[in-house]
Protein backbone atom coordinates (compact mmCIF):
# COMPACT_ATOMS: atom_id res chain seq x y z
CA UNK A 1 0.00 0.00 0.00
CA UNK A 2 1.24 3.83 -0.26
CA UNK A 3 2.76 5.95 2.07
CA UNK A 4 0.50 6.71 5.51
CA UNK A 5 0.94 9.32 7.73
CA UNK A 6 0.94 8.41 11.42
CA UNK A 7 0.33 10.88 14.30
CA UNK A 8 0.65 10.09 18.10
CA UNK A 9 -0.66 11.98 20.85
CA UNK A 10 -0.40 12.42 24.67
CA UNK A 11 1.20 9.04 26.60
CA UNK A 12 1.38 7.13 23.05
CA UNK A 13 3.74 9.95 21.31
CA UNK A 14 5.65 10.02 24.62
CA UNK A 15 6.16 6.25 24.43
CA UNK A 16 7.08 5.75 20.88
CA UNK A 17 9.24 9.02 21.78
CA UNK A 18 7.85 11.17 18.54
CA UNK A 19 4.84 13.13 17.59
CA UNK A 20 4.36 11.63 13.76
CA UNK A 21 5.64 9.52 11.14
CA UNK A 22 5.27 8.22 7.24
CA UNK A 23 4.97 4.58 6.95
CA UNK A 24 4.11 2.26 3.99
CA UNK A 25 2.81 -0.77 5.91
CA UNK A 26 2.66 -4.28 4.10
CA UNK A 27 -0.29 -5.31 1.93
CA UNK A 28 -1.73 -7.29 4.47
CA UNK A 29 -2.11 -4.86 7.00
CA UNK A 30 -5.88 -4.27 6.15
CA UNK A 31 -7.54 -2.47 9.51
CA UNK A 32 -6.54 -0.35 12.52
CA UNK A 33 -6.10 -3.29 14.49
CA UNK A 34 -3.55 -5.17 11.98
CA UNK A 35 -2.01 -1.33 11.84
CA UNK A 36 -1.53 -1.58 15.61
CA UNK A 37 -0.28 -5.10 15.72
CA UNK A 38 2.52 -4.40 12.75
CA UNK A 39 3.65 -1.53 14.48
CA UNK A 40 3.95 -3.49 17.70
CA UNK A 41 6.48 -5.09 16.13
CA UNK A 42 9.18 -2.43 14.77
CA UNK A 43 10.52 -1.98 18.29
CA UNK A 44 10.06 -1.31 21.78
CA UNK A 45 8.73 2.02 21.86
CA UNK A 46 5.94 0.80 19.89
CA UNK A 47 5.20 -2.20 21.94
CA UNK A 48 5.04 0.10 25.05
CA UNK A 49 2.74 2.49 23.81
CA UNK A 50 0.35 -0.42 22.27
CA UNK A 51 0.75 -3.25 25.29
CA UNK A 52 -2.92 -2.48 26.32
CA UNK A 53 -3.71 -2.42 22.41
CA UNK A 54 -7.81 -2.21 23.34
CA UNK A 55 -7.35 1.26 24.94
CA UNK A 56 -5.77 2.86 22.13
CA UNK A 57 -8.67 5.24 19.99
CA UNK A 58 -7.91 5.91 16.39
CA UNK A 59 -8.72 8.35 14.04
CA UNK A 60 -8.64 7.90 9.98
CA UNK A 61 -8.10 11.72 8.34
CA UNK A 62 -9.75 13.10 11.52
CA UNK A 63 -12.71 10.76 12.15
CA UNK A 64 -12.97 8.74 15.44
CA UNK A 65 -12.77 4.56 14.16
CA UNK A 66 -12.89 1.13 15.57
CA UNK A 67 -9.97 -1.53 15.34
CA UNK A 68 -11.99 -3.04 12.52
CA UNK A 69 -12.14 -0.32 10.41
CA UNK A 70 -10.34 -0.63 7.15
CA UNK A 71 -7.91 1.80 6.32
CA UNK A 72 -7.20 1.44 2.23
CA UNK A 73 -7.55 4.83 1.00
CA UNK A 74 -6.43 6.58 4.29
CA UNK A 75 -4.05 9.46 4.30
CA UNK A 76 -3.59 10.07 7.73
CA UNK A 77 -4.38 7.72 10.81
CA UNK A 78 -3.60 8.95 14.92
CA UNK A 79 -3.45 6.94 17.45
CA UNK A 80 -3.94 8.35 21.22
CA UNK A 81 -5.43 7.35 24.67
CA UNK A 82 -9.36 7.76 25.58
CA UNK A 83 -9.94 11.66 25.59
CA UNK A 84 -9.60 13.83 28.90
CA UNK A 85 -10.62 17.14 27.28
CA UNK A 86 -13.75 19.25 28.66
CA UNK B 1 -34.42 27.18 13.41
CA UNK B 2 -31.11 28.03 12.35
CA UNK B 3 -28.39 27.87 14.62
CA UNK B 4 -25.36 30.34 14.95
CA UNK B 5 -22.22 28.44 15.57
CA UNK B 6 -19.23 28.81 16.56
CA UNK B 7 -16.21 27.12 17.58
CA UNK B 8 -12.93 27.75 18.67
CA UNK B 9 -9.40 26.35 19.75
CA UNK B 10 -7.03 28.58 21.19
CA UNK B 11 -4.20 29.21 23.49
CA UNK B 12 -5.23 32.52 24.97
CA UNK B 13 -8.59 32.72 27.82
CA UNK B 14 -11.96 33.39 26.50
CA UNK B 15 -14.38 36.33 27.37
CA UNK B 16 -17.38 34.58 28.36
CA UNK B 17 -19.84 38.05 28.76
CA UNK B 18 -18.36 38.87 25.02
CA UNK B 19 -19.73 35.34 23.67
CA UNK B 20 -22.95 35.67 25.56
CA UNK B 21 -23.32 39.15 23.64
CA UNK B 22 -22.12 37.76 20.31
CA UNK B 23 -25.33 35.18 20.68
CA UNK B 24 -28.00 37.63 21.86
CA UNK B 25 -26.86 40.90 20.72
CA UNK B 26 -29.77 42.87 18.65
CA UNK B 27 -32.00 40.06 18.70
CA UNK B 28 -35.26 39.68 20.47
CA UNK B 29 -35.57 35.82 19.92
CA UNK B 30 -33.47 34.49 22.76
CA UNK B 31 -35.06 33.28 25.69
CA UNK B 32 -32.77 31.42 27.28
CA UNK B 33 -29.15 31.32 27.25
CA UNK B 34 -27.10 28.20 29.00
CA UNK B 35 -23.26 28.37 30.25
CA UNK B 36 -21.22 26.09 30.95
CA UNK B 37 -17.28 26.99 32.20
CA UNK B 38 -14.92 23.88 32.73
CA UNK B 39 -11.94 25.12 35.05
CA UNK B 40 -8.85 23.92 36.15
CA UNK B 41 -9.10 23.05 40.04
CA UNK B 42 -6.03 23.24 41.97
CA UNK B 43 -6.38 19.99 43.72
CA UNK B 44 -6.17 20.74 47.10
CA UNK B 45 -2.87 22.56 46.57
CA UNK B 46 -1.01 19.80 44.61
CA UNK B 47 -1.36 21.01 41.22
CA UNK B 48 0.56 23.58 39.91
CA UNK B 49 -0.87 23.49 36.16
CA UNK B 50 -2.48 21.51 33.51
CA UNK B 51 -0.52 21.23 29.93
CA UNK B 52 -3.44 20.95 27.77
CA UNK B 53 -2.53 18.65 24.36
CA UNK B 54 -5.03 18.76 21.17
CA UNK B 55 -5.06 17.04 17.71
CA UNK B 56 -5.77 20.15 15.49
CA UNK B 57 -7.87 19.80 12.97
CA UNK B 58 -9.83 16.90 14.23
CA UNK B 59 -10.75 18.91 17.51
CA UNK B 60 -12.51 21.40 15.88
CA UNK B 61 -13.95 19.18 13.44
CA UNK B 62 -15.27 16.76 16.33
CA UNK B 63 -16.69 19.70 18.57
CA UNK B 64 -18.46 21.35 15.54
CA UNK B 65 -19.92 17.77 14.85
CA UNK B 66 -21.22 17.73 18.10
CA UNK B 67 -22.95 21.30 18.15
CA UNK B 68 -24.40 20.36 14.94
CA UNK B 69 -26.03 17.43 16.27
CA UNK B 70 -27.30 19.75 19.46
CA UNK B 71 -28.98 22.35 17.05
CA UNK B 72 -30.03 19.24 15.21
CA UNK B 73 -31.69 17.96 18.13
CA UNK B 74 -33.09 20.98 20.29
CA UNK B 75 -34.89 24.58 19.03
CA UNK B 76 -30.87 26.35 19.29
CA UNK B 77 -30.27 29.58 18.05
CA UNK B 78 -26.77 29.53 18.96
CA UNK B 79 -24.05 27.64 20.30
CA UNK B 80 -20.53 28.23 20.96
CA UNK B 81 -17.43 26.28 21.60
CA UNK B 82 -14.43 27.24 22.91
CA UNK B 83 -11.52 24.86 24.15
CA UNK B 84 -7.85 25.83 25.56
CA UNK B 85 -4.88 24.17 24.73
CA UNK B 86 -1.39 24.63 26.20
CA UNK B 87 -0.53 25.10 29.95
CA UNK B 88 -3.94 26.29 32.26
CA UNK B 89 -3.22 27.15 35.64
CA UNK B 90 -5.61 26.58 38.55
CA UNK B 91 -8.38 28.74 38.71
CA UNK B 92 -8.57 29.58 34.94
CA UNK B 93 -10.62 28.33 32.45
CA UNK B 94 -10.42 25.57 30.02
CA UNK B 95 -13.98 25.26 28.49
CA UNK B 96 -16.92 27.58 27.40
CA UNK B 97 -20.18 26.16 26.13
CA UNK B 98 -22.93 28.18 25.46
CA UNK B 99 -26.35 27.25 24.37
CA UNK B 100 -29.35 29.66 23.62
CA UNK B 101 -32.63 29.12 22.52
CA UNK B 102 -35.86 30.66 22.56
CA UNK B 103 -36.80 27.97 25.43
CA UNK B 104 -34.89 27.31 29.16
CA UNK B 105 -34.78 23.55 29.04
CA UNK B 106 -33.52 23.36 25.38
CA UNK B 107 -30.56 25.40 26.66
CA UNK B 108 -29.94 23.15 29.26
CA UNK B 109 -30.17 20.08 27.96
CA UNK B 110 -27.91 21.17 24.63
CA UNK B 111 -25.27 22.57 26.92
CA UNK B 112 -25.06 20.18 28.62
CA UNK B 113 -25.47 17.29 25.56
CA UNK B 114 -22.49 19.72 24.11
CA UNK B 115 -19.98 19.06 27.01
CA UNK B 116 -20.57 15.29 27.42
CA UNK B 117 -19.94 14.29 23.98
CA UNK B 118 -17.18 17.17 23.74
CA UNK B 119 -15.43 14.86 26.83
CA UNK B 120 -15.61 11.74 25.24
CA UNK B 121 -14.96 12.88 21.38
CA UNK B 122 -12.95 15.64 21.13
CA UNK B 123 -9.28 15.41 21.04
CA UNK B 124 -7.84 17.01 23.71
CA UNK B 125 -5.08 15.20 27.06
CA UNK B 126 -4.48 16.70 30.26
CA UNK B 127 -1.07 16.21 31.66
CA UNK B 128 -0.12 17.30 35.05
CA UNK B 129 2.39 19.54 36.45
CA UNK B 130 2.69 19.00 40.19
CA UNK B 131 3.73 22.00 42.62
CA UNK B 132 6.06 19.87 44.50
CA UNK B 133 7.67 19.71 40.71
CA UNK B 134 7.43 16.35 39.49
CA UNK B 135 5.50 16.27 35.84
CA UNK B 136 2.36 13.86 37.14
CA UNK B 137 1.00 11.60 35.30
CA UNK B 138 -1.65 11.90 32.05
CA UNK B 139 -5.34 12.51 33.22
CA UNK B 140 -7.21 9.25 32.79
CA UNK B 141 -10.42 8.81 31.00
CA UNK B 142 -13.87 8.38 33.66
CA UNK B 143 -15.89 5.36 32.97
CA UNK B 144 -18.78 8.38 34.43
CA UNK B 145 -17.68 10.73 31.08
CA UNK B 146 -18.81 7.30 28.25
CA UNK B 147 -21.90 6.83 30.25
CA UNK B 148 -22.77 10.76 30.59
CA UNK B 149 -22.71 10.77 26.86
CA UNK B 150 -24.58 7.37 26.32
CA UNK B 151 -27.59 8.57 28.34
CA UNK B 152 -28.09 11.08 25.39
CA UNK B 153 -28.54 7.28 23.13
CA UNK B 154 -31.08 5.87 25.13
CA UNK B 155 -33.30 9.58 25.39
CA UNK C 1 -19.57 21.96 51.35
CA UNK C 2 -20.62 25.39 52.39
CA UNK C 3 -22.45 27.40 49.30
CA UNK C 4 -22.05 30.51 48.94
CA UNK C 5 -25.09 31.59 48.44
CA UNK C 6 -26.44 34.76 46.88
CA UNK C 7 -30.36 36.27 46.30
CA UNK C 8 -30.77 39.47 44.83
CA UNK C 9 -34.43 41.15 43.29
CA UNK C 10 -33.51 44.46 41.71
CA UNK C 11 -34.84 46.12 38.79
CA UNK C 12 -31.63 47.12 37.25
CA UNK C 13 -29.82 45.09 34.97
CA UNK C 14 -27.45 42.43 36.49
CA UNK C 15 -23.52 42.04 35.20
CA UNK C 16 -23.30 38.27 34.31
CA UNK C 17 -19.01 38.58 33.76
CA UNK C 18 -18.97 40.18 37.25
CA UNK C 19 -21.43 37.30 39.49
CA UNK C 20 -18.90 34.87 37.47
CA UNK C 21 -15.75 36.54 38.84
CA UNK C 22 -17.50 36.70 42.38
CA UNK C 23 -18.20 33.43 42.72
CA UNK C 24 -14.91 32.49 41.01
CA UNK C 25 -12.21 34.95 42.07
CA UNK C 26 -9.01 33.68 43.83
CA UNK C 27 -10.26 30.06 44.37
CA UNK C 28 -8.90 26.53 42.56
CA UNK C 29 -11.83 24.62 44.02
CA UNK C 30 -14.51 25.44 41.17
CA UNK C 31 -14.28 22.65 38.17
CA UNK C 32 -17.53 23.81 36.82
CA UNK C 33 -19.79 26.42 36.74
CA UNK C 34 -23.53 26.61 35.07
CA UNK C 35 -25.38 29.83 34.05
CA UNK C 36 -28.86 30.56 32.91
CA UNK C 37 -29.98 33.81 32.03
CA UNK C 38 -33.61 34.26 31.04
CA UNK C 39 -34.43 37.01 28.56
CA UNK C 40 -37.70 39.05 27.16
CA UNK C 41 -38.21 37.62 23.84
CA UNK C 42 -40.04 40.25 21.54
CA UNK C 43 -42.55 37.92 20.51
CA UNK C 44 -42.24 38.58 16.71
CA UNK C 45 -41.95 42.11 16.82
CA UNK C 46 -45.21 42.13 19.00
CA UNK C 47 -44.38 42.71 22.05
CA UNK C 48 -43.21 46.58 23.54
CA UNK C 49 -42.28 45.55 27.23
CA UNK C 50 -42.81 43.45 30.01
CA UNK C 51 -43.66 44.88 33.44
CA UNK C 52 -42.47 42.07 36.13
CA UNK C 53 -45.24 42.33 39.55
CA UNK C 54 -43.69 40.46 42.60
CA UNK C 55 -44.43 40.57 46.02
CA UNK C 56 -41.23 42.01 48.54
CA UNK C 57 -39.77 39.96 50.58
CA UNK C 58 -41.19 36.60 49.94
CA UNK C 59 -39.82 36.97 46.42
CA UNK C 60 -36.00 36.93 48.40
CA UNK C 61 -37.57 34.25 50.69
CA UNK C 62 -38.71 31.86 48.15
CA UNK C 63 -35.69 31.93 46.12
CA UNK C 64 -33.53 31.53 48.78
CA UNK C 65 -34.99 28.61 50.50
CA UNK C 66 -34.75 26.91 46.35
CA UNK C 67 -30.84 27.83 46.39
CA UNK C 68 -30.40 26.41 49.88
CA UNK C 69 -32.49 23.35 48.77
CA UNK C 70 -30.06 22.89 45.48
CA UNK C 71 -26.95 23.12 47.99
CA UNK C 72 -28.50 20.53 50.36
CA UNK C 73 -28.96 17.98 47.39
CA UNK C 74 -25.67 18.65 45.25
CA UNK C 75 -21.95 19.32 45.93
CA UNK C 76 -22.62 23.24 45.60
CA UNK C 77 -19.14 25.87 45.98
CA UNK C 78 -21.95 28.68 45.04
CA UNK C 79 -25.33 29.60 44.12
CA UNK C 80 -26.32 32.69 42.85
CA UNK C 81 -29.92 34.21 41.46
CA UNK C 82 -30.94 37.37 40.74
CA UNK C 83 -34.28 38.24 39.35
CA UNK C 84 -34.97 41.93 38.33
CA UNK C 85 -38.57 43.62 38.20
CA UNK C 86 -40.90 46.20 36.90
CA UNK C 87 -40.18 47.24 32.63
CA UNK C 88 -37.92 45.02 31.19
CA UNK C 89 -37.72 45.42 27.27
CA UNK C 90 -37.59 42.71 24.27
CA UNK C 91 -33.60 41.50 24.55
CA UNK C 92 -32.92 42.41 27.94
CA UNK C 93 -31.97 40.31 30.99
CA UNK C 94 -35.16 38.57 33.44
CA UNK C 95 -33.11 36.46 35.61
CA UNK C 96 -29.92 34.79 36.34
CA UNK C 97 -29.21 31.55 38.37
CA UNK C 98 -25.39 30.59 38.60
CA UNK C 99 -24.37 27.24 39.99
CA UNK C 100 -20.66 26.25 40.56
CA UNK C 101 -19.34 22.75 42.28
CA UNK C 102 -16.24 20.46 41.30
CA UNK C 103 -18.09 18.75 39.33
CA UNK C 104 -20.07 19.05 35.77
CA UNK C 105 -23.45 17.33 36.67
CA UNK C 106 -23.90 19.39 39.79
CA UNK C 107 -23.69 22.52 38.52
CA UNK C 108 -25.92 21.75 35.36
CA UNK C 109 -28.85 19.95 37.50
CA UNK C 110 -28.15 23.02 40.27
CA UNK C 111 -28.80 25.30 37.62
CA UNK C 112 -31.96 23.67 36.45
CA UNK C 113 -33.49 23.13 39.48
CA UNK C 114 -32.98 26.51 40.95
CA UNK C 115 -34.69 27.56 37.52
CA UNK C 116 -37.63 24.99 37.26
CA UNK C 117 -38.35 26.08 41.25
CA UNK C 118 -37.90 29.55 40.75
CA UNK C 119 -40.52 29.55 37.89
CA UNK C 120 -43.31 27.74 40.07
CA UNK C 121 -42.63 29.42 43.32
CA UNK C 122 -41.08 32.69 43.25
CA UNK C 123 -44.01 35.23 43.65
CA UNK C 124 -43.41 36.88 40.00
CA UNK C 125 -46.01 38.14 37.71
CA UNK C 126 -45.26 39.22 33.90
CA UNK C 127 -47.57 42.00 32.24
CA UNK C 128 -47.55 42.23 29.08
CA UNK C 129 -47.26 45.87 27.22
CA UNK C 130 -47.70 45.34 23.00
CA UNK C 131 -46.29 47.27 20.47
CA UNK C 132 -49.74 48.54 19.28
CA UNK C 133 -50.40 50.49 22.51
CA UNK C 134 -52.81 48.23 23.89
CA UNK C 135 -51.77 46.88 27.19
CA UNK C 136 -52.19 42.84 27.11
CA UNK C 137 -52.95 40.17 29.50
CA UNK C 138 -50.98 39.07 32.67
CA UNK C 139 -49.16 36.04 31.15
CA UNK C 140 -50.78 32.89 32.02
CA UNK C 141 -48.78 29.89 33.88
CA UNK C 142 -47.93 27.15 31.72
CA UNK C 143 -48.55 23.65 33.25
CA UNK C 144 -45.09 22.93 31.13
CA UNK C 145 -43.47 24.71 34.19
CA UNK C 146 -45.01 22.49 36.84
CA UNK C 147 -44.63 19.59 35.55
CA UNK C 148 -40.46 20.56 35.31
CA UNK C 149 -40.34 21.20 39.15
CA UNK C 150 -42.40 17.43 40.03
CA UNK C 151 -39.64 15.22 38.17
CA UNK C 152 -37.34 16.53 40.56
CA UNK C 153 -39.38 15.41 43.36
CA UNK C 154 -39.70 11.69 41.39
CA UNK C 155 -35.94 11.40 41.16
CA UNK D 1 -60.31 37.31 65.62
CA UNK D 2 -57.78 40.15 65.12
CA UNK D 3 -56.98 42.12 62.26
CA UNK D 4 -54.94 40.20 59.47
CA UNK D 5 -53.09 42.17 56.57
CA UNK D 6 -54.23 41.56 53.26
CA UNK D 7 -52.24 41.62 49.98
CA UNK D 8 -53.15 41.13 46.24
CA UNK D 9 -50.77 41.07 43.36
CA UNK D 10 -51.15 40.90 40.12
CA UNK D 11 -54.90 40.71 37.94
CA UNK D 12 -56.11 39.64 41.62
CA UNK D 13 -54.93 43.12 42.97
CA UNK D 14 -56.51 44.76 39.65
CA UNK D 15 -59.68 43.18 40.16
CA UNK D 16 -59.89 44.29 44.01
CA UNK D 17 -58.67 47.45 42.58
CA UNK D 18 -56.20 47.91 45.81
CA UNK D 19 -52.85 46.31 46.81
CA UNK D 20 -53.64 45.37 49.72
CA UNK D 21 -55.88 46.01 52.96
CA UNK D 22 -56.49 45.63 56.86
CA UNK D 23 -59.78 43.46 57.36
CA UNK D 24 -60.99 41.72 60.45
CA UNK D 25 -62.78 38.24 59.37
CA UNK D 26 -65.47 36.93 61.83
CA UNK D 27 -64.47 34.30 63.90
CA UNK D 28 -66.19 31.48 62.31
CA UNK D 29 -63.57 32.39 59.21
CA UNK D 30 -60.69 29.67 59.89
CA UNK D 31 -58.80 28.93 56.69
CA UNK D 32 -57.48 30.06 53.48
CA UNK D 33 -60.76 28.96 51.41
CA UNK D 34 -63.30 30.03 54.20
CA UNK D 35 -61.01 33.41 53.47
CA UNK D 36 -61.95 33.65 50.73
CA UNK D 37 -65.59 32.87 50.87
CA UNK D 38 -66.29 35.25 52.77
CA UNK D 39 -63.64 37.82 50.69
CA UNK D 40 -66.33 37.19 47.54
CA UNK D 41 -68.94 38.71 49.76
CA UNK D 42 -67.70 41.66 50.66
CA UNK D 43 -67.93 43.12 47.00
CA UNK D 44 -68.48 42.72 43.00
CA UNK D 45 -64.33 43.40 43.09
CA UNK D 46 -63.60 40.73 45.17
CA UNK D 47 -66.36 37.97 43.93
CA UNK D 48 -64.57 38.69 40.28
CA UNK D 49 -61.01 38.72 41.72
CA UNK D 50 -62.06 35.07 43.64
CA UNK D 51 -64.54 33.71 40.44
CA UNK D 52 -62.13 30.57 39.69
CA UNK D 53 -60.81 29.95 43.72
CA UNK D 54 -59.17 27.15 42.47
CA UNK D 55 -56.41 28.47 41.09
CA UNK D 56 -56.14 31.35 43.41
CA UNK D 57 -52.68 30.84 45.47
CA UNK D 58 -52.27 32.20 48.93
CA UNK D 59 -49.41 32.86 51.63
CA UNK D 60 -49.24 33.25 54.85
CA UNK D 61 -46.80 35.46 56.30
CA UNK D 62 -44.76 35.02 53.28
CA UNK D 63 -44.98 31.18 52.79
CA UNK D 64 -46.79 29.45 50.23
CA UNK D 65 -49.91 27.78 51.83
CA UNK D 66 -52.95 25.39 50.68
CA UNK D 67 -56.31 26.76 50.87
CA UNK D 68 -57.07 24.41 53.75
CA UNK D 69 -53.92 26.13 55.77
CA UNK D 70 -55.75 27.66 59.18
CA UNK D 71 -55.44 31.51 59.25
CA UNK D 72 -55.21 31.88 62.83
CA UNK D 73 -51.95 33.43 64.28
CA UNK D 74 -51.27 35.04 60.31
CA UNK D 75 -50.46 38.18 60.34
CA UNK D 76 -50.12 38.95 56.73
CA UNK D 77 -52.21 37.02 54.03
CA UNK D 78 -51.56 37.73 50.49
CA UNK D 79 -53.28 36.23 47.17
CA UNK D 80 -52.18 35.81 43.66
CA UNK D 81 -52.23 34.34 40.21
CA UNK D 82 -50.02 31.27 39.40
CA UNK D 83 -46.39 32.69 39.43
CA UNK D 84 -44.90 33.72 35.57
CA UNK D 85 -41.40 35.01 36.81
CA UNK D 86 -38.07 33.40 36.02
Amino acid sequence: MSALKLSYFAWVRERIGRPGETLTPPDDVKNIGELIEWLSRRGEEYAYAFENAKVIRAAIDRQHVKHDAPIAGAREIAFFPPMTGG
Amino acid sequence: MDAQIKVAIQNEDFDVAREIESLTRGRGDVGALVTFTGLCRDEAGTLEALELEHYPGMAEDEILRVAQQAAARWPLLGATAIHRYGKVLPGENIVLVIATSPHRRAAFEAAEYIMDYLKTRAPFWKKEHRRDGSVGEWVEAKDADDSAAERWEQA
